[in-house]
């Protein structure tokens, strides 16, 4: 399958667009909005490492946005709030996320598809009866408000934040699913047995991809707190893997840009139609049209939205090909 | 710095025309998802409210009052989203709020960071005015202590054994901690604290416990919907001498409290508990409005909380500057559907009259009904001060 | 002799491919047609058209002089034509009992008569009967797959190479089997091995690149040389190896 | 000793009840294999028709009869316009099925408001006997015996037919069974049906036992079922119903002696349970 | 000169079923066998014997003198067993040319490497290409496998087992479903890597024809048992193989095909 061609300078006007948006646009909703958008957009990039990528189904993807949203909730709480602190905060959460992706993942990846689902669903269910429990640490359910550095105050600096890290995120990313490891997890995805035939230890890979995404979904984690400058259990809960999930989904697993851009569809799609509900009574049951939208996503963009893009591109070079093919065969024959 | 709100946003709205100026309000409360009821009750009651306290012309100080309400769907990343929407795009110049703990604590900093008043309403969680307090933070909201004071009131005495069931969750262990120090200053005796999954099928193996501590009274403190009630009855502990005691609900609650019938306990609100002409005219006015509901659980809330912004703009001519209105509202007091309330100095909780109350079946209404038994006052269920740093 | 199965220019795309581009051949009652060509060339797509499993974009396929090409394959199977995949399509957590009975159609005795007979024919199968489909030997799945089609009183088998991967002995039960079955029902037959595509085959077809190029009595064939080396490569170097010498 | 036995017929019944909940999924997700976020949607349904229908008529089993049907009939259409398109590919089931499960839960709140709605338990299956110290909830008798009635009538048709084969067979290789004859959509559609039936069964059965229906009572107890059926070993009766005693037994004495762990109990269970037999309790066969 | 795979009582059973009976085999270096038997002998359980896939219940086996069976199927192929498989076993949703890559990284060892991107590594595709061409699948190769007839999958198999580069090959009928026009050529590429005389090759066929002109030596496998092993006139020679193998109609070269 072809890689679908991004090229740099697209990804540049975007980037560059965003990043001036805020002084154009003075709407704060819109920077945090964006900000939300940024954050996900990074948790469903990690997710599509796993989903898109090795087709692993994790139930348990939150337990990592969790750590980094806990790690660095306590530390910028319990210390002096400040720039240096906050990128402490985010590689100890990240460091965490490491160790403990890679030990759920050398304990989980020999399960098949859905035990294997079902069982890191258990473990981040632990993890939040963990947080629920240790209530000295986390204010269980409650969760506690804490002090962002001084800096980010003003929500621009942050948004910036958030958008630089997503690009250095998914380029790196990108590179990543593009080198000849990326590769092998393809594979793996595709037939695992015959990965291993080739002489791939597949665990190996299963277990490097799952703690990429756990440590990446760790720092989306960290920042969404900072976003918030407040945590509660539900960083830890089958919500924010859901969302994972269907950000990824509806934008296109195996695309890295699609899950961004689902990042993006369903925050938007959540806002205005609970805006419209304020406004219009008859939409007072937005959640319907928000359920709707799955529904015709799946109906109109079977493969995602850029899947659906790729498969035209595809179509018409196939379409090439396929008389190129026959034609070839035909000499062949003679 | 942007928060302090003044930045001029794209297309101004109208009613900043209006001579004398607009005071701005957002409310917050979660209009969707499993506390959308309390949202509603929430909603309902502030407009009342401001139509009460302005007398219907909607007015204070000649100032015009415009109120945006948005739904934190109970989720705190959206609560800080829509918070920010209010404070930045509609420049609002007090919040209110919301329906769940999370949703509001979620906020908090906003309010100081943006240096407007949040008005706390309903949640309870204790810390809103303790642990996380911020002096902009005033809440009408009654909180976790003082339920469980009125809690105690209403069955705690020298040497009664009492036994407490509640969710595994922050609310349940604030209520269960807040109840025990307001029991044992009665003079009772904890016997035993259980806590359960609220989300479990299957209350029975702690209710067996219960049974086994021979308590005289289980006080329970619960929420949501998933209630241990059926199971109270069928394991057959008011049989076994154990009386059973809880925080009457809002009506839908109520419902499924058919088996506790007889229980005494105790209860923010009920529509014919308080006595006063406020109430009265609530009563009324909801009654009229929504085709004869009556008021429920956390309508009279609403109202305060309008009553009590209404309040102090009158005494601070219209100036809606948070500190000077800290400076009035700190000690502040003001009638409500409740009586009186009055925001304490320290920690600005509202202290609040509860009903220690009775559950009886009253023909032509298909729920228990909470009785009163008596008020508790204000200095009665006057809850600890929590936000010493 | 009347013609059971009558495929005429039937074109098939899959996907944006145009896989079939112009396949015709006819199957007289209690006859044996082979289809031959090389790898590619449409044998296997030709028979899933008549299936129903790749529905053909034109031409028709008349079955007892009913056209069929439009129905599902639901209904196609239970008009009669019973199919032997070229991929065998055991299915295999089933067990080998259990696959037999999801293929047996009507469970009579005339059903489980059958059965005994194909069990006879390849006893593995027997040997196993309470074994995993899917942990079979590559042969041993060739026999469950025809044995699937066997048990039915089909008017019509579709068997995609059936001697693959089969032991020379056994290739040669198959062989009598088909023989056994041609006085009961009608045959088409993918089968690279010419020995035994000439052997049971009554008319052959030839297919290249998704078109008949050439059709008639299997006798012709094997009489003509020139068309065995052009399509077949029987007779080129290292084909001795194809054939016998 | 009442004790233990208190605790284990309570547990029992619970675990009777967890497996009328999952019975469906059973056949849902365990036999056809689809993801179906929906099924706690399908389950609150059954329950608020069910509580309905027993409202207007005063007779429970008239009321169980209408969550039946119901589920029947939204089993239909969600198989036909929901499920159909996306069999055998679990990424879109999620998605599509997660979408059907917000629609039909807000669906509910429109049709019988936000609130919960208080359900009574008929007068003869009210209350409880009490031996000695050991008390007998009649409900969950009832229960005990409505799940062993599903159980038996389950492992009948799937055992003496051929159903569950084509089923299984459908699943590995649809183009294949279609091949034999067999109209798969049509096998498909029937056991979603059913499926979705017994979800609501669940559902109505569910609402006596906790007093109560809410809308949300759909999710909380769904994540219940697929443990049940994944433990289980996807698609086998005798295992969703031995794991669901388990998740029965081990809530009601982990809650009376571990109350610490309670709240983690399902979630230890499974992690145990999978960790030493990672492919559930049973395999289809069994 | 020590034998470069060697089996000691080999020994695997399915609950009752004994599939590889105490097999023991010496396969001399650079050597051509065939491994022939009826249906469900215990071939190709052989081969995921030697080559991992299976443990065995009993016995064990030997590479260049080093006992194999702690190690995986993984490690065993980079040691230099290479197999390739009876029911074709390809990434169906991949391109041909990308499985062939895929097969190529492992051999080029190329196996962690994260940071760089796939396409710095020409020689990789390249090579992928050269072997396309070997097995007549060049048109193919930007099709998907799972597009691929039959006989176009079992080459592609093969592509992917040279690819490894092993010093033994395990071929399980490479040929199976293959027509008449193509065996020729892939007999042509076994027979230019058996030429080459640097590689040590097992194979499991049918085709009688075959494998009498390619092995040096021939082992007979029934019920497990290892019934025989010698040069192909005395397998051939042999009354129990043509009775119960070869069959009857032996002599009329029908087999042959
Ligand atoms: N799903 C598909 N998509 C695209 N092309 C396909 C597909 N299936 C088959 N083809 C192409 O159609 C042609 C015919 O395939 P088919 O399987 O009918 O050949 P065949 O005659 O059976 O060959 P063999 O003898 O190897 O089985 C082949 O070139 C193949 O690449
Ligand atoms: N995983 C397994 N579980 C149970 N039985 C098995 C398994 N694999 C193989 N068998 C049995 O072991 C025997 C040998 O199988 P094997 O595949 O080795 O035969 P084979 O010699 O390759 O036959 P063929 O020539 O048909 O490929 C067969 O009877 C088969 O049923
Ligand atoms: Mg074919
Ligand atoms: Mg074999």
């Amino acid at each position: 399958m072809k890689k679908f061609q991004f090229n740099y300078v697209i990804l540049l006007l975007i980037v560059t667009a965003l990043a001036i948006f805020p002084f154009v646009m003075e709407s704060r909703t819109w920077t945090i909005l964006l900000t939300q958008v940024f954050i996900f957009g990074i948790l469903a990039m990690s997710y599509d490492i796993l989903l898109g990528y090795t087709g692993i189904v994790s139930f348990g993807h939150a337990m990592f946005f969790g750590m980094g949203a806990y790690t660095t909730a306590v530390m910028l709480d319990r210390m002096e709030p400040t720039i240096g602190l906050f990128v402490l905060s985010i590689i100890a959460g990240m460091a965490i996320a490491g160790v403990i992706s890679f030990a759920v993942g050398l304990l989980t990846l020999r399960l098949k598809s859905h035990f294997f689902a079902m069982l890191t669903m258990a473990l981040s269910g632990l993890f939040l009866v963990l947080a629920e429990k240790w209530r000295s640490l986390t204010f269980g359910n409650d969760g506690f408000t804490f002090k962002a550095p001084e800096v980010f105050r003003d929500r621009i600096v942050f948004y910036l934040v958030a958008l630089g890290l997503l690009v250095v995120i998914y380029l790196f990313l990108r590179r990543f699913v593009n080198s000849p490891l990326g590769k092998i997890l393809v594979a793996v995805r595709e037939n695992e047995p015959r990965t291993r035939a080739l002489g791939y230890n597949t665990l190996h890979y299963k277990v490097i991809a799952s703690v990429v995404a756990g440590v990446v979904a760790s720092l989306a984690g960290s920042l969404y707190a900072v976003s918030l400058r407040f945590v509660n259990t539900s960083v830890l809960t089958m919500d924010i893997t859901l969302d994972a999930l269907l950000m990824t989904i509806i934008g296109g697993v195996g695309t890295l840009i699609g899950p961004l851009l689902g990042a993006g569809i369903i925050e938007l799609a959540q806002h205005y139609l609970s805006d419209l509900a304020s406004t219009h009574p008859i939409f007072e049951r937005w959640i319907i049209f928000f359920g709707i939208i799955y529904i015709l996503a799946v109906i109109f963009f079977p493969m995602g939205i850029v899947g659906f893009f790729r498969n035209l591109k595809m179509k018409r070079k196939k379409r090439v090909e396929a008389s190129v093919i026959s034609s070839k065969s035909k000499e062949a024959a003679s | 710095n942007s928060g302090t709100g003044t930045s001029s946003t794209d297309g101004d709205e109208p009613a900043e025309a209006a001579e004398g100026g607009t005071i701005k309000i957002g409310v917050l409360a979660s209009l969707t998802g499993a506390l959308e009821s309390y949202g509603k009750q929430t909603k309902n009651g502030f407009d009342l409210g401001l139509e009460y306290a302005t007398g219907g012309t909607n007015e204070v100080a000649g100032k015009k009052i415009e109120v945006f309400y948005e739904d934190t769907e109970t989720k705190p990343e959206v609560a800080v989203q829509k918070a920010t929407k209010l404070l930045e795009e509609n420049e609002v110049d007090f919040l209110v709020g919301s329906s769940s703990s999370g949703d509001t604590l979620a906020v908090l900093p906003l309010a100081a960071e943006y240096e407007k008043i949040m008005i706390v309403e309903p949640a309870v969680a204790d810390s809103i005015t303790g642990s996380e307090f911020n002096e902009y933070i005033f809440r009408t909201g009654r909180n976790s202590s003082q339920d469980a004071v009125a809690g105690a009131a209403a069955i705690a005495g020298e040497g009664v054994k009492i036994a407490t069931f509640a969710p595994d969750y922050s609310f349940g262990w604030d209520g269960v901690a807040a109840f025990k120090t307001a029991a044992e200053k009665l003079g009772a005796e904890i016997v035993l604290e259980e806590y359960a999954d609220p989300a479990a099928t299957d209350f029975t193996s702690n209710l067996q416990k219960i049974i086994e501590a021979k308590p005289d009274f289980l006080f329970v403190v619960w929420a949501g919907a998933n209630s241990p009630w059926n199971q109270i009855a069928d394991m057959k502990l008011q049989d076994k001498g154990i009386k059973i005691s809880t925080g009457a609900p809002d009506i839908p609650a109520l419902s499924v409290m058919e088996p506790l019938v007889g229980m005494e306990g105790f209860s923010v609100y009920y529509h014919t508990l308080p006595n006063n002409k406020i109430n009265d005219w609530l009563v009324e006015e909801h009654k009229k409005r929504f085709d004869g509901a009556v008021p429920d659980l956390f309508t009279p809330g609403g109202m305060s909380a309008a009553i009590a912004i209404v309040e102090a703009l009158k005494k601070s001519e219209g100036d809606a500057d948070a500190s000077k209105l800290i400076d009035i509202m700190e000690g502040m007091s003001f009638d409500t559907p409740k009586g009186t309330m009055t925001f304490r100095e320290e920690d600005h909780q509202a202290l609040q009259p509860l009903y220690s109350i009775q559950l009886e079946k009253q023909d032509g209404v298909d729920y228990p009904v909470p009785v009163l038994i008596r008020e508790l006052s204000a200095e009665e269920t006057e809850p600890p001060i929590l936000n010493k740093k | 002799m009347t013609v059971l199965l009558k495929v005429d220019d039937v074109h098939t795309h899959i996907g944006q491919y145009h896989i079939l581009q112009g396949v015709s051949f006819e199957a007289k009652k209690g006859e044996v047609s082979v289809l031959l060509g090389r790898n590619g060339a449409g044998k296997t797509t030709t028979l899933k058209t008549i299936m129903g499993l790749t529905p053909n974009s034109k031409g028709k396929i008349l079955f007892n002089g009913e056209e069929i090409s439009k129905k599902p394959t639901y209904n196609i199977a239970n008009g009669g034509i019973g199919y032997v995949p070229e991929d065998q399509g055991i299915f295999g957590p089933l067990t080998v009992e259990e696959n037999m009975k999801v293929a047996m159609r009507k469970e009579d005795d005339a059903a489980f008569e059958r059965q005994e007979y194909v069990l006879n024919l390849f006893p593995d199968l027997k040997k196993f009967w309470k074994k995993d489909g899917g942990h079979l030997s590559g042969g041993q799945k060739q026999m469950l797959a025809m044995a699937r089609a066997f048990v039915n009183d089909s008017k019509l088998l579709l068997i995609d190479e059936p001697s693959k991967g089969l032991a020379p002995i056994v290739v040669e039960k198959v062989m009598e089997a088909i023989v056994e079955m041609k006085k009961r029902t009608t045959i088409v037959l993918v089968e690279q091995n010419f020995i035994m595509a000439s052997r049971i085959g009554d008319t052959f077809t030839l297919i290249d690149d998704g078109e008949t190029v050439e059709s008639g009595r299997m006798s012709e064939l094997i009489e003509n040389d020139e068309l065995k080396r052009k399509y077949l490569g029987i007779g080129q170097r290292g084909a001795e190896h194809g054939v016998a010498h | 000793m009442e004790l233990l036995i208190n605790l284990t017929i309570n547990g029992l019944a619970t675990g009777m009840l967890i497996f009328l909940l999952a019975a469906g999924l059973t056949l849902i997700f365990g036999l056809m294999s689809v993801l179906n976020f929906a099924h706690g949607g399908l389950f609150a349904w059954g329950a608020f028709a069910g509580v309905w229908v027993y409202g207007m008529t005063g007779n429970f089993f008239i009321g169980i009869a209408g969550a039946l049907i119901t589920g029947a009939i939204l089993g239909f259409f969600t198989e036909k316009l929901i499920i159909k398109p996306v069999y055998g590919n679990h990424v879109q089931q999620i998605l599509i099925t997660l979408g059907l499960m917000l629609v039909l839960q807000e669906m509910i709140k429109v049709v019988w408001g936000p609130n919960q709605i208080a359900v009574k338990t008929p007068d003869y299956l009210a209350g409880s006997w009490e031996i000695g110290d050991v008390i007998l909830i009649k409900y969950r008798l009832f229960i005990i015996i409505v799940g062993m009635i599903v159980f038996g009538i389950f492992q009948y048709i799937l055992k003496r037919t051929k159903i569950g084969l084509i089923v299984r067979a459908g699943v590995i290789n649809k183009d294949m069974v279609q091949a034999l004859g067999i109209n798969i959509k049509r096998v498909f559609l029937l056991v979603f049906m059913t499926g979705s039936a017994l979800a609501a069964l669940g559902g109505v059965l569910m609402a006596p036992y906790s007093g109560q229906v809410y809308a949300e009572m759909g999710m909380e107890f769904a994540i219940l079922a697929f443990i049940v059926v994944v433990i289980g070993g996807m698609g086998s009766f005798p295992g969703s119903l031995l794991a669901a005693i388990l998740v029965g037994l081990a809530g009601s004495f982990m809650a009376y002696y571990v109350p610490a762990l309670s709240l983690a109990v399902n979630m230890i269970l499974m992690a145990v349970v999978l960790i030493f037999r990672p492919q559930g309790l049973f395999t289809a066969k069994g | 000169m020590e034998p470069i795979v060697k089996t000691e009582n080999l020994t695997i059973r399915f609950g009752g079923h004994t599939a590889v009976d105490h097999v023991n085999f010496e396969m001399p270096e650079k050597h051509f066998k065939s491994i022939i038997g009826p249906n469900g002998a215990g071939k190709t359980t052989f081969f995921n014997l030697i080559s991992g896939e299976l443990k065995p219940s009993e016995g064990e086996v030997y590479f260049k003198g080093q006992p194999l069976t702690k190690l995986s199927s993984v490690e065993r192929t980079r040691l230099g067993l290479g197999r390739s498989f009876q029911i074709t076993n390809v990434f169906p949703n991949l391109t041909v040319l990308e499985n062939v890559r895929l097969a190529v990284q492992s051999k080029e060892k190329i196996r962690y490497q994260m940071l760089k991107h796939f396409r710095s590594y020409q020689l990789i595709t390249e090579r992928a290409h050269e072997l396309l061409e070997l097995v007549l699948l060049s048109s193919k190769a930007d099709a998907f496998a799972s597009q691929l007839s039959h006989g176009e999958k079992r080459k592609l198999e093969i592509a992917m087992l040279l690819a490894l580069e092993t010093e033994v090959l395990l071929l399980d009928e490479p040929t199976a479903g293959m027509s008449l026009e193509e065996v020729p050529a892939i007999l042509e590429v076994i027979h230019q890597i058996k030429n080459r005389g640097d590689r040590t090759i097992l194979l499991i066929e049918h085709k009688m024809d075959m494998i009498l002109d390619l092995s040096d030596s021939i082992m007979v496998l029934f019920n497990g048992k290892l019934l025989a092993d010698g040069t192909p006139e005395d397998i051939m020679n042999n009354e129990t193989v043509q009775n119960a193998y070869l069959g009857g109609l032996y002599d009329d070269s029908l087999v042959k095909s």
